[in-house]
């Protein structure tokens, strides 16, 4: 998630731009992780629950299913990092504001 | 939305809302966005690592979902200016 | 959207109130434009991505349907107003209280 | 939810609370209701201009779901107060 | 909704932290209720949408799906407890922060 | 998450909004699983009676929901501990 490469900045008192920053970052990696458990969980938990374990073809979807979603994590953000977004999609529906 | 209604020093704080609000939109558009594509790409958990072929879907997703965003984004944009102005001629 | 009819109110220094309803309907635009995207991504874009390319058909797709849910929104505003909402539904979540 | 624990002065702060709250409720739901009844009535691309079937799907499909939230709000405020009792009786 | 419990607190000034404790329970109240009513829709509304009444099956079925979801929630709520949870799942999340 | 460029007062500060942001992770994750194994297991509903069978399929639900949550929590962090490390290195 250094997606957003902040740049370091040191020492003092409570500075509150820092402090926002942070609390962005930490807002996207729960929204991230929110979505990865729920879209790994789709994937690979079979929705009969006859039992509440997990099974050993669960566990090896579950571990393969998180890697391949930092690997798409990654790619989008390069995607986006190269085509300078941040910039289109997102604020175009403030075209009018 | 019609700011002028507002004063100086109030359009001067919603600048700097929207301001933080447009990169919160952007970061949740991103995660939005990988798990979208994820969703519609990989199916194939036998293995742990993206295949070229998931990888271009991928990219095709992530692509079309942008232009996809841009043109809803330019109609809204219109359709808005239309409602704004139909009310502001009553 | 301009539903919510809001009275212009003039001139001075901040004012809290004024500030606060201009984001709500901030946030409120955001979130309609996020369920739009969503909405005609659904309704439009075939989920095979052959190509990164929006083709003809679905570019077309998406101007009818932004179109046809801005009309879905001002019927249902229309609805709702006429109705008098804003009392009933959402309140009886608060009866209890 | 049980407010008696509180003072007159927090008490009076949650009521600004709930009442900007429902605000944002509100407008929540009449997003919801856009949404999800656009979802369910257009399915037809062909033309940009909302059909007088697919109108009427859209008035029903409001109504409806204004009465099946009330219906579900006024269980829930039911099984609500049987839940606090049970809580109190303890 | 009791499941979390709070101890009451007695008398005079805002205290920020009680306050704070009574709109995460609001919060709850809310996302609990709005969760409620889209599932209740989707097990028991027609999509078909020919009228804008409810029907007397669809009534009934409401009035029995709230029931079976609270019961839900308390069984849900009582394993939770019985776990100790509010310890694992969720903040394994930030076990890298 | 890298926060060693914060000075001791951003830290603490820190840690009270994460502590708060973990009730409100708990709050949303206990309701989300309520939704999920509802959803999951309730399909009957000519009793307002939760069945044998119904419970039974909650209780699993939520079981194998905490331990997937979990699973995916480790494999999360060591991928993220991963990243750091690959980005420190440059």
């Amino acid at each position: 998630m250094s997606f957003l490469g902040r740049s370091g900045a040191p020492s003092g008192s409570v500075n509150p731009e820092r402090v926002e920053m942070a609390m962005q970052e930490l807002d996207m990696v729960t929204d991230v992780f929110n979505r990865l458990v729920s879209s790994c969980h789709a994937k690979c938990i079979s929705p009969r629950y006859a039992e509440g374990d997990l099974s050993k073809g669960e566990s090896v979807c579950i571990d393969r299913c998180v890697s391949k979603f930092f690997e798409v994590n990654k790619k989008v953000g390069e995607k986006l990092q190269s085509m300078g977004a941040g910039q289109s999609g997102t604020q175009s529906a403030f075209g009018s504001l | 939305m019609d700011f002028s209604q507002m004063n100086a020093a109030e359009q001067a704080h919603m600048s700097k809302v929207i301001e933080k609000k447009q990169m919160q939109d952007f970061l949740r558009m991103y995660s939005n966005l990988v798990e979208r594509c994820f969703n519609a790409c990989c199916n194939d958990f036998t293995s742990k690592a993206l295949s070229s072929k998931e990888e271009q879907c991928v990219m095709n997703c992530t692509d079309k979902f942008l232009k996809h965003s841009e043109r809803v984004g330019a109609r809204f944009a219109e359709q808005n200016a239309d409602a704004m102005n139909s009310t502001a001629g009553k």
